[in-house]
């Protein structure tokens, strides 16, 4: 059975229990209410839920700017100079270690409660991871390649650009996907916590009056996020791995292309 | 070989004057975690403009270290070096160019991207870059496998790749590292000449290592002799035969002498 | 780590400059000492508080808690990553399955772990668990995949078995993206438990947190945030020595 | 002996208080039981927690008993606790001239949607004939958020009300448990069916939290002591604390009261004024099972 | 070269029968993402038990793709070719041992490591692992150097740590893919010498690339020449020079014509 099947069924499988356990009553609809309710309650407030789903949208693209875009660029960066390297990558991940959702609350003072703050808080969160796996995918480039650009008069910024980042690029592109799901994530969250509009507020308006049906198509709402942002980066996946054929990843992607042509890596 | 039909490089033209390189007093101690390690001692050498200079010597006693230290690539940590006048504290592709002992290729280019690289670095516009890529490539019988990506190459395409790559920037310093170690003896010669070709055409300076001694004494104006660790120069031959060489010279006495001098430091030394 | 010495003191320089930019802007009153108490009256606090027997038993509590969710999160994480990472039919299956659920925030799941587990250990453990296991499988996968074929080639050539090309091949390879990974796992861990001790406790750190945030104690807030960072700081210390350690090879 | 396990919505929240000290004073040692405490983030997280079997008797807003019978969760009002928001503030900061009429088009700070604040939020811009924006911005988040000008007033709770008060940062401008009609607003709850099978326990449970609350009372000085320390809260706020909710709770906790329905029903209303969908009527979470004995201390 | 003080691999002693390797009608085509690359085209061949086999011709004619099917790291799209009577389908060290053509060391094991590699996955035990280790470094020449990590060797020492790393396994057949390319001639003339003592003194059979004509015959019992794409054997010669072979076999009129035999093939094809 291909594995696209089984992956169906598996989905399928999860939705007929979700149909079923709550209308059988095995779980409280409390905890997890049927499907069909869920999408009820979804399509009955769909006027409601529309705006929210825009505000969300909107800072998850800026936040996904800063963090991806920003993340990439001081991992690279970061990881490529040695001396930068020692100095800052303990602290920023020590910086990473505070926990920000507990100090979020009072970072809203200087944030404000709008859109700003939300997208402050999930830039950084999802902007560490991609820049540590960016920095740390940087070292396992092979030393000589960089010598090589080096030799041809690279400056910094070429190196980055035709070097360091191809040659990581399976790293970055999985930082990203770590990344991008945590801005989604931070959003949402920062959301439920603080904020007048937006999906994670739905979740958590209708969770604190026990409305879990809404408080589920909400989830539905982020879900589907999520699956957008997959397959966005499975886009640029297959693209990159036309020319990212040195490593592991890269042979992987090939072998999707042309599976006569290689052997099995193992 | 796929299309050995080696033409000339239309594009490599006597453009810039070729570099004198000194080499004074240089020495190079590796700091390793289980102890220092003398590669080089008190190395110095005079390279004028336009020659065309042979380095040999034992695996191990410091050829390549000391070639990347001309392309600037390494400090030294004692002593000077300067290219065409100036010290070259870092890369500098408008002086020296390089050909790394390994292939050292950007995996995720194909062949022709590969060889376009340094031309995209200095901004040279694509179709341009494409046509000399091309050039260079045909040059180093590659013509027709410039889509293909290194891993798709054999070990002495790989290194003919690279080959070009070193050519296409036209440098007026040549540092070649073993550049011919993984072709068969038909391309080495075949490629030997090329490179006798072009230096002619643009009067390049060549420093060029090697671990072939008929191929050190068939192209070189002068042989530098390394001992090994810590790695002097232990002898300094001139190569007087007249030029173009040709392969009947090969089995002349003038040839078989410096050969055998050559020879005789290489064993003693091993 | 030859110039080890200049880049601690930099790095003890940059604390420090941290602290009193801190401790300034609060006494100055740039920013309101309420809302920022200084960095001394933080200290402070956070002496006074690691004095209090309660809370050095709540510390103990939390760190039995994200020990034991950590040490299962990433052996179980790692193993399913690596699976994924080399068996195609396997990563076809669940990778868009586990990315989907790496996208949801987990603090919805909180009242299953209480459905599942009650309240107590095992639910705080869960909750790390689930927190955590998502990113490790994620940074594995990412791990595995910067591994060059060529190793794997000479493996395979001796005859490796799966287990030795995981251990003798894959593990060095991937160490700086694993140990990244570890570090930023850790995080996750630490922030999981500390929700689900937000969530609903009778004891343990992020309870503390939680009641004087809610109560505005800003100078126990910070203290109490400090605390958790200074755990964070040095488990991230512990795989920085462990990374250099085991990386010397690399120039 | 046998264990009950009590859920309490939020630490410093009175009811946590009343559970604490029937601990300290061994109340329910003294009716053969133990009792565990746990606390929970909110309301709704405590009702959840009973919901899935992980506390037997909790002290929660009524209106979520009835929400929770429509989403398959059975259970009732045991006793009634609290008939006012004591110590809930609708607050300023001192410095401002804002009245309550003058919040019309501002910002008011609710720590979350759909809470026992936004309630209130909600039933003041009904009361006062006012529209303003509700901004939740968690528990922690409403003293900074007013003290740094992000809102313009803040439903505040206690003690945390006398706390800003007191140190002259913020000033009440409504008194919620004075102007809220008195109403069910919280009661000790326990699901159908753990009442059922253990009747005796929630008796004991309930005899030994009504003897607390008998016993704080009776000694203002040992409670005011108490609240102190486990709110790490200075003493006048704590004697502060004692005087405005401790001493206004029900004493008698029986739900066979007359006025009970109505309160109750009153309760609901106002939850439905909030958001709340799908409430039943009050009588259906009713439970006259129980009249609490206070235990003797 | 750090200490050239070869010694006897100790532990090197005949413990295997040497294997057969059978090559029947044999092709290998790639696809690439632009068109099929035929790189072997019916290529069959024989090898008795305890041959030395030395496999000439021109770069990119699918030496090594010929020796990564023979070691089971690659399937032939048609053809068969079974090692001691068994097809290969998968790498199997207790027939075949490879050296590769890039030195492909793990740069986090140092040299002495590395070369305890293949020893470790079979669990030997570590001092036992540590000598034999030691006994291969030395017979390359890099005694003293164990400590080191890849990117602190030369690349001549590399590819020696690399052979090291091939030899300690003591595999029946050995294939090696351009050992020596990166060796200076006296250390390539002494590792040559070397190997044939391994192979005399345990009859390993041998599969051997090299692009040098006179390393070909000066090691080989029998020399295969392969044309390029596609791949085929045009010649297979015998060399029936005897054993012990000596430098000065190399001047002799025998050697001399197989050399020329090989050569004119070479310069056909390339
Ligand atoms: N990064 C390094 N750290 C420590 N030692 C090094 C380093 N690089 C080179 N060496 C040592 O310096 C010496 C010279 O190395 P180098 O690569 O220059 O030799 P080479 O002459 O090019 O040899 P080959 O012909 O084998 O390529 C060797 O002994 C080598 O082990
Ligand atoms: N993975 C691959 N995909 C596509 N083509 C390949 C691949 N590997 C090798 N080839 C092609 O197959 C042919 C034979 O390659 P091979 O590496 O066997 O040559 P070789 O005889 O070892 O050459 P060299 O002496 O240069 O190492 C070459 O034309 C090469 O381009
Ligand atoms: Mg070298
Ligand atoms: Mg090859």
């Amino acid at each position: 059975m291909s594995a696209a099947t089984i992956r169906r069924l598996i989905v399928i499988g999860l939705i007929a229990l979700w149909e079923i356990l709550p209308r059988a009553g095995f779980i409280p609809e409390l905890f997890l209410p049927s499907l069909s309710s869920t999408l009820a309650a979804g399509w009955n407030e769909a006027g409601e839920y529309a705006p929210a789903l825009a505000v969300t949208l909107y800072e998850v693209a800026i936040s996904m700017t800063f963090a991806c875009g920003g993340g990439i660029l001081l991992g690279a960066v970061v990881g490529s100079l040695p001396r930068p390297r020692i100095l800052i990558m303990p602290m920023v991940s020590s910086l990473y270690a505070v926990p920000l959702v507990i100090l979020y609350p009072v970072f809203t003072v200087w944030l404000g409660i709008g859109s700003e703050s939300k997208i402050a808080f999930a830039s950084i969160y999802g902007f560490l991871p991609t820049m540590l796996a960016t920095a740390a995918g940087i070292q396992t480039i092979d030393p000589q390649l960089l010598l090589a650009a080096r030799s041809m008069g690279a400056t910094l910024s070429q190196r980055l650009v035709r070097v360091i980042i191809p040659a990581a690029i399976p790293t970055v592109l999985s930082g990203l996907r770590v990344g991008g799901a945590l801005v989604i994530v931070g959003v949402v969250v920062s959301e439920m916590l603080i904020s007048s509009a937006g999906i994670g507020y739905l979740i958590s308006r209708y969770r604190t009056i026990l409305d879990s049906p809404h408080v589920f198509a909400g989830v539905l709402l982020v879900l589907a996020m999520a699956i957008a942002f997959n397959a966005a980066i499975k886009w640029i996946e297959r693209k990159a791995a036309i020319w990212q054929t040195g490593t592991h990843a890269g042979q992987t992607a090939v072998e999707e292309i042309a599976p006569a042509a290689l052997q099995p890596v193992t | 070989m796929g299309g050995n039909t080696m033409q000339p490089l239309a594009n490599i033209t006597p453009l810039k004057p070729a570099g004198a390189i000194e080499v004074r007093n240089v020495g190079q101690i590796f700091k390793t975690t289980t102890q220092d390690v003398v590669a080089l001692e008190d190395v110095s050498l005079d390279v004028k403009p336009g020659r065309f200079v042979v380095l040999v010597g034992p695996s191990g006693c410091g050829k390549s270290t000391l070639l990347m230290m001309m392309a600037g690539l390494r400090q030294q940590t004692s002593g000077t070096i300067t290219i065409s006048g100036a010290p070259i504290p870092e890369p500098d592709p408008n002086r020296v160019g390089v050909v790394f002992q390994e292939a050292s290729l950007f995996p995720w280019l194909t062949a022709e991207e590969n060889v376009e690289f340094p031309l995209a670095l200095r901004g040279v516009t694509k179709s341009d870059r494409r046509a000399r890529a091309q050039d260079a490539l045909k040059l180093v019988g590659l013509d027709g496998f410039g889509k293909r990506h290194p891993h798709e190459l054999s070990g002495g395409m790989k290194q003919r790749v690279s080959i070009a790559r070193g050519l296409v920037q036209d440098p007026p310093v040549l540092l070649m590292d073993e550049p011919f170690a993984a072709l068969d003896e038909q391309t080495r010669m075949t490629m030997g000449d090329e490179l006798l070709r072009i230096w002619t055409a643009t009067g390049k300076t060549v420093v060029f290592v090697t671990h072939s001694l008929t191929e050190a004494v068939y192209l070189a104006d002068e042989v530098i002799v390394m001992s090994p660790r810590p790695g002097r120069i232990v002898d300094h031959l001139q190569v007087s035969l007249p030029r173009p060489r040709t392969y009947d010279m090969l089995s002349g006495d003038a040839f078989g002498s410096l050969r055998d001098r050559i020879w005789r430091h290489i064993r003693k030394s091993a | 780590m030859r110039a080890g010495i200049v880049v601690k003191a930099a790095r003890v320089a940059i604390v420090v400059a941290l602290f009193a930019i801190w401790e300034i802007l609060s006494r100055t009153g740039i920013v309101n000492p309420r809302l920022l108490p200084s960095a001394s009256d933080t200290l402070t606090t956070l002496g006074d508080l690691l004095q209090r027997a309660s809370v050095r038993k709540d510390l103990a509590v939390t760190a039995t808690e994200v020990v034991t969710a950590f040490a299962l999160a990433v052996p179980v994480g790692a193993l399913i990553g690596f699976l994924i990472a080399e068996n195609r039919y396997f990563a076809d299956v669940a990778k868009p399955l586990l990315f989907f659920a790496f996208s949801i925030p987990k603090s919805i799941f909180l009242p299953m772990f209480i459905l599942v587990f009650g309240v107590g250990f095992s639910q705080k453990v869960g909750f790390g668990f689930f927190s955590t296991i998502f990113i490790v499988i994620m940074s594995t996968t990412t791990a595995v995949e910067s591994v060059k074929v060529e190793h794997l080639t000479v493996a395979r050539s001796y005859g490796a078995t799966p287990v030795q090309t995981a251990f003798r091949v894959y593990l060095p390879s991937m160490l700086p993206v694993l140990l990244e990974a570890l570090r930023i796992s850790m995080i996750f861990n630490l922030t999981g438990v500390i929700l689900a001790e937000m969530y609903a406790s009778r004891d343990g750190i992020g309870h503390q947190i939680a009641t004087w945030g809610e109560n505005f104690q800003m100078k126990q807030l910070l203290a109490g945030v400090v605390m958790i960072a200074v755990i964070a700081i040095a488990f991230n210390e512990l795989v920085r020595w462990v990374e250099t350690r085991c990386s010397h090879w690399r120039t | 002996a046998d264990t009950v396990r009590i859920g309490l919505p939020t630490k410093t929240y009175w009811p946590t208080t009343i559970a604490e000290t029937a601990v300290r004073q061994k109340l329910f040692e003294k009716e053969g039981i133990t009792a565990e405490l746990t606390i929970y983030r909110g309301g709704a997280e405590t009702f959840e927690a009973m919901a899935a079997g992980a506390a037997d008797v909790i002290l929660d807003a009524t209106s979520l008993v009835s929400a929770g019978r429509k989403k398959g969760v059975n259970s009732k009002v045991l006793a009634s606790a609290a008939t006012g928001y004591y110590g809930w503030q609708l607050m300023t900061l001192s410095k401002s001239t804002l009245g309550v009429k003058d919040l019309n088009g501002k910002k008011v700070a609710i720590t979350s949607a759909g809470s026992g604040s936004d309630l209130l939020a909600l039933w003041t811009q009904q009361d006062k004939n006012i529209e303003f924006t509700r901004v939740p911005v968690g528990g922690g988040g409403l003293v900074p958020n007013l003290l740094a000008g992000n809102v313009d007033a803040a439903v505040v709770y206690s003690p945390l009300s006398f706390q800003i008060s007191k140190s002259g940062e913020a000033r009440t401008i409504l008194d919620f448990s004075e102007e809220v009609p008195p109403n069910l607003a919280a009661g000790w709850i326990a699901l159908d069916k753990y009442v059922q099978d253990k009747p005796q326990l929630v008796q004991k449970t309930l005899n030994a939290l009504y003897g607390a609350l008998m016993f704080m009372r009776a000694n203002k000085d040992a409670s005011v002591k108490l609240i102190t320390e486990l709110y790490e809260i200075p003493s006048e706020i704590a004697a502060q604390e004692y005087e405005n909710t401790i001493m206004k709770l029900e004493t008698d906790g029986s739900m066979d009261g007359p006025k009970i329905p109505e309160q109750l029903q009153l309760a609901l209303a106002m939850a439905k004024a909030g958001g709340m969908k799908d409430l039943g009527p009050a009588a259906e979470i009713i439970s006259t099972q129980f009249k609490p004995v206070p235990t003797k201390f």
